[in-house]
């Protein structure tokens, strides 16, 4: 087939380029020199032990910004598209109801993951983790609640609250960092302490917990928006 | 071991390229995109990886000042991180307008989607 | 030890790959999309990496999956091709 | 050479034993009910070994280990539950040709 020929033509030849720029790679055994200063100077300088969560939060902050406002273009995009379906045909919806034994499991599970979601980027200058997995683990107990509960509808305002807070206290902590501090998103704005004590980052725990708020709330709103789609008729 | 990474990587990179040109379905278009996504990261994470050196988070086995001769690299796991988000956005935007192109269309085959000017 | 484990690790995740794009049924292709994040998660932390295996875990192998079937509920019994 | 490290050793490859024992049966097992009990009971057994284990040898770990074992003995039967559920309402084949949990309802 002709079409299969093609793509095997075009990804053999992606494959020689990538192969000649394996091969032209100079091997290097250290770091590059934007890394070694953030790794220098990131522990230093942002009191965070986490380097990635300074280099996400702190030096290139403004990047995360961009990102968290594309998040929020889709969720917006996705909640524009699928309108939400009508109230009277809600009796469709609870066609399936769950077991006893997954809702009252949901309902000792679903706290304690938003707990961990919680404990996950409030310590993400200390451990791996941070806004962006914190988030998403929120939204995973969202799933959990949808998934045993067809018809649940609790927080919705309180996403939309959160959404729209959770951007402006971010931009407005930017801000305060250019006349607190040296510049835009700095987090010397707070006191700062030893590296790897909990009170440690200045602002970085207060940035990435408006990031991790805005992340689960996003997603748990793409999420609403695809379970409440109008079914095919 | 990064050369592992690498590989695996770049085939992954390649199937999902090759489910995107070859599939007729939608979704199956969407699903070549995201292993293309996946693959892309493991290939820039496997860049950053250097022999014999740790993670970089600054603890008991990493004090502060060997982590510049210590750590791996942490500007591609930083934008890899924002990317991995970012390709869940774009996932999910594809996917919705699949969803409204199936309600439209009543149909998911590309073939078929052509023109519309003579419905 | 850690590079056959790496190699193991990789195999999996091609060949979940393929199943992924060429499986005749839609729902099987999705859930190995989700297989593919989850090895990848695996090789971030052997590639030292715990930051983005947590994120890939948490996004690509669960709500990217989960985003998936709530579409392809809405699209039944047109699953061919 | 230590009493804990020997017994931690132990029970991790008793774990690990029963986790490839349930892994084989999901491969091996006839039905999907079948497949269910294989992987969920098995899997539990291990998992609790390979973590009290864990728990031996490094003696630190102990209160985190207590809370994976905890949220493994809530969620693995809720999800078996769930899975059993789903396919009894699919009406999937049985392996043996008697369905017994409606033959109880008549």
């Amino acid at each position: 087939m002709l079409k299969k020929l093609f793509a095997l033509i075009l990804i053999g030849g992606l494959g020689l380029i990538f192969f000649q720029l394996y091969n032209q790679r100079s091997r290097r055994e250290g770091l590059t020199k934007t890394a070694s200063y953030y790794t220098e100077k990131g522990p230093a300088e942002t009191r965070s032990a986490n380097i990635v969560t300074s280099v996400v939060v702190t030096y290139r902050g403004l990047d995360t910004l961009g990102e968290v406002t594309i998040l929020f273009a889709a969720a917006s995009i996705i909640g524009f598209f699928l309108k939400r379906s009508e109230k009277g045909s809600k009796d469709k919806t609870i066609r399936n109801q769950s077991s006893e034994l997954l809702q009252t499991g949901s309902m000792l599970l679903v706290p304690l993951i938003f707990l961990l979601g919680i404990y996950v980027f409030v310590n993400g200058h200390l451990s791996p983790g941070g806004g962006f997995q914190g988030g998403a683990i929120i939204a995973s107990g969202t799933v959990l609640a949808f998934l045993a509960n067809p018809s649940f509808e609790g927080g919705r305002t309180l996403i939309h609250i959160l959404e729209s807070l959770s951007g402006m206290f971010y931009v407005g902590i930017g801000v305060a960092g250019i006349f607190l501090a040296a510049g835009f998103l700095d987090n010397r704005i707070f006191p700062t302490g030893n590296v790897g004590s909990f009170i440690s980052a200045g602002a970085i725990p207060v940035i990435y917990s408006i990031i991790g708020l805005k992340v689960g709330a996003e997603l748990s709103a793409i999420l609403y928006s695809l379970r409440d789609t109008k079914e095919q008729q | 071991m990064i050369h592992i990474a690498l590989a695996g990587g770049a085939l992954l990179i390649f199937i999902g390229i090759w489910g995107m040109l070859t599939k007729k379905n939608i979704i199956r278009i969407i699903i070549g995109f995201s292993l293309f996504d996946t693959g892309l990261h493991v290939v820039l994470v496997g860049l950053g990886y250097l022999k014999n050196r740790t993670a970089p988070i600054v603890d008991a086995d990493l004090p502060a000042k060997a982590a510049s001769s210590q750590s791996v690299d942490p500007v591609p796991q930083a934008i890899v991180l924002t990317a991995i988000v970012i390709g869940l956005a774009v996932t999910s935007v594809l996917l919705v307008f699949a969803l409204k192109l199936y309600q439209s269309k009543n149909t998911l085959d590309i073939n078929k989607l052509r023109d519309n000017t003579n419905d | 030890m850690l590079p056959v484990l790496l190699t193991i690790l990789v195999i999996i995740m091609l060949l979940g790959g393929l199943l992924a794009v060429e499986h005749k049924s839609l729902l099987i292709g999705v859930i190995s999309a989700g297989l593919v994040s989850l090895t990848a998660s695996i090789i971030y932390v052997i590639l030292a990496a715990p930051d983005v295996a947590m994120t890939e875990a948490a996004i690509g192998s669960g709500l990217s999956t989960v985003m998936f079937l709530y579409v392809l509920r809405r699209i039944k019994g047109d699953s061919n091709a | 050479m230590h009493i804990l490290h020997i017994s931690g050793a132990i029970t991790l490859l008793a774990g690990s034993i029963f986790l490839v024992l349930g892994a084989l049966g999901v491969v091996r097992m006839p039905d999907p009910f079948n497949r269910i009990q294989a992987g969920t009971k098995a899997t539990t057994l291990g998992t609790i070994l390979v973590m009290s284990g864990l728990g031996m040898l490094h003696p630190s770990w102990l209160p985190k280990l207590f809370i994976l074992i905890f949220f493994i003995v809530i969620t693995n039967p809720i999800s078996s539950h769930v899975l059993a559920r789903v396919m009894h309402n699919l009406q999937v084949p049985l392996w043996s040709k008697k369905d017994q949990l409606s033959e109880e309802e008549e």
